[in-house]
């Protein structure tokens, strides 16, 4: 299938959805789901996927658009009170109420152009008036306004504020940049399995200080396994695992193209 | 006469102020009730829209503002350069009908209508004072609840609210009945 | 009818253009040569002077502007006098009391705690005299710190702000404590 529309150009999902049934010359109550599921999928691979919110939300639709197809795809229970729903109702009144808004949206562009033939004038008022300053009768307007009541305005806010913060992630300390360099704990562990030959990934864990640098010697190990240095065994799940050095030399990362 | 002379009171008043003026602040200053400021103002609006006149009133949710007339507008760019008006992009322009027509609405609410983030678009809406907040939902996190001002009447020439372009519940009816009646046909043939 | 229109284009531009405009540049807007169109406007301004209007158009050196005319200088005046309805909403409510418990405080910081725009709020509240400027902040940009004023102390009776506690985090979890056991209070009454 050819693309012949950038997806940038759509506003969002229920945009590119409204497209596709217009490209196809189909009601909207009549949507040939499986037809436009396809064809929205399409759409969507070829989206660069610069913004992921953005990306993430025509991914919200293509989902909403597979479950009324596996919906479809399964024999309808019809219970006795219940009518059966057609799945793709939701999305038809949703669809219509954007594209109700669509349709407005046009007029007011219209009455827009019309409103802006319009011209106005900035106040002239003579300075002598205009340096007139109304007296604020301050207290009248803070007649119903009780210090409590502002108390309990701004502790509203601060709950709100607090509602907002993650309880968790705003928990996480800060993160300390170290200069750990994966390269030189490759070094490391192989110096360690030439003097070795059979050692524990616990073991080697244990040696390291922080967690960054556990984080970063677990990534030394999985490298290791990749370019076939090292083979590890574990006999059951939670086991240590043992850890064989296969090789007599160090080699540098950079000669592995690392 | 007298009369006569509260027009020009009137008249002179709406000049000078330029933008637009409370009926009741107008009454205030030429000494009647709001009622009957109300009908001479009406009435003045009538009689420059039918005399060739090159302005005019126009309503503004119970204020009144002077105006030139859409028609004369080649005239005027003729003569002096006219400062662009900020561009509403579709992406605005959804937001604002959607505003427009569910207000007092919060920015979540716009976004399950949109079904897109909606933040940037909102802060432009309110940057161009096209909308602005009409205080806090009563639900949880007290959301933000937005509505269009004057400028927004203004810019699309609406008397007020009500003379938004109608999409009454009938016809939403009507659009789907002959919805209905196409995927019939449809299925007819 | 031809001579109508002509005048009704002139009325809009000086409306528009609102200062003094020289004749010559009018009568290239209208298509006409300048000594018609200074006619044109010489009949217009007997019009004006005769019949009872709120406005006229002066002459100065060979340029015609529109302007009110002198004898409703008081309905003017009366006008700008009218004191405007104030209001205290619940967006100035709001922002009135980040600033009484945060003070000083810069907008960017009440914006960061409303998470919206405040400029408006903040405006209304300086004009209304219940904050105003304390300093600058030593930050880049040297924002204004803002607090409030006496004004706002008279009114809810405070001898100063100490009374009036500012809140830190450990004061905030005092106080939600407080407040259940008020409410608790209240139950039990």
């Amino acid at each position: 299938m050819s693309i012949p529309v950038k997806l940038e150009a759509f506003e969002g999902p229920l945009d590119l959805l409204l497209h596709l049934i217009d490209k196809n010359k189909i009601n909207i109550y009549d949507i040939p789901i499986v037809v436009i599921t396809e064809q929205y999928l399409e759409y969507i691979k070829q989206m660069e996927a610069k913004n992921l919110e953005i990306m993430s939300e025509f991914l919200v639709m293509a989902a909403t658009l597979i479950n009324i197809k596996s919906k479809m795809l399964l024999p309808v229970e019809v219970t006795e009170e219940e009518e059966e729903v057609d799945p793709r109702q939701e999305l038809v009144e949703r669809l219509l109420e954007y594209k109700m808004y669509k349709y407005i949206s046009e007029e007011l562009k219209d009455k827009q152009l019309d409103a802006s033939k319009v011209m106005f004038k900035p106040p002239t008022i003579p300075p002598e008036i205009a340096g007139y300053k109304e007296d604020i009768n301050v207290e009248g307007l803070l007649s119903d306004l009780t210090l409590a009541k502002l108390h309990e305005i701004f502790k509203s806010i601060v709950k709100k504020q607090a509602d907002k913060i993650d309880p968790i992630r705003s928990k996480f300390g800060k993160i300390e940049k170290e200069e750990i360099n994966l390269s030189a704990k490759l070094i490391q562990i192989q110096e360690y399995g030439i003097l070795h030959k059979i050692f524990y990934f616990r073991s080697l864990l244990e040696a390291q200080n922080t967690k960054m640098e556990i984080i970063v010697t677990f990534l030394g190990i999985l490298e290791l396994i990749k370019i076939g240095r090292i083979k590890i065994e574990q006999e059951n799940r939670t086991d240590d695992i043992k850890i064989t050095y296969l090789a007599t030399d160090i080699i540098q990362m950079e000669e592995v193209g690392f | 006469m007298e009369i006569k002379q509260v027009e020009a009171q009137i008249e002179a008043i709406l000049f000078t102020m330029g933008e637009a003026v409370e009926i009741e602040r107008i009454a205030g200053a030429v000494d009647h009730d709001e009622e009957t400021t109300r009908k001479i103002i009406h009435n003045m609006m009538d009689r420059y829209q039918s005399e060739e006149r090159g302005i005019h009133i126009i309503e503004l949710d119970g204020a009144v503002q002077l105006c030139t007339k859409p028609s004369l507008y080649e005239s005027i760019i003729k003569i002096t350069h006219i400062p662009k008006k900020h561009v509403l992009t579709d992406v605005l322009l959804e937001t604002l009908s959607i505003i427009a027509y569910k207000q007092p609405i919060t920015k979540l609410q716009i976004e399950a209508i949109r079904g897109v983030k909606s933040d940037h678009a909102v802060n432009k809406l309110v940057e161009y004072n096209l909308i602005c907040e009409m205080g806090r939902m009563d639900a949880p996190g007290r959301p933000i609840l937005f509505g269009t001002t004057e400028e927004f009447l203004r810019c699309f020439g609406l008397q007020s609210l009500d003379s938004l372009p109608v999409m009454n519940p009938e016809k939403i009816e009507d659009f789907k009945i002959e919805a209905e009646e196409e995927a019939q046909l449809k299925l007819d043939i």
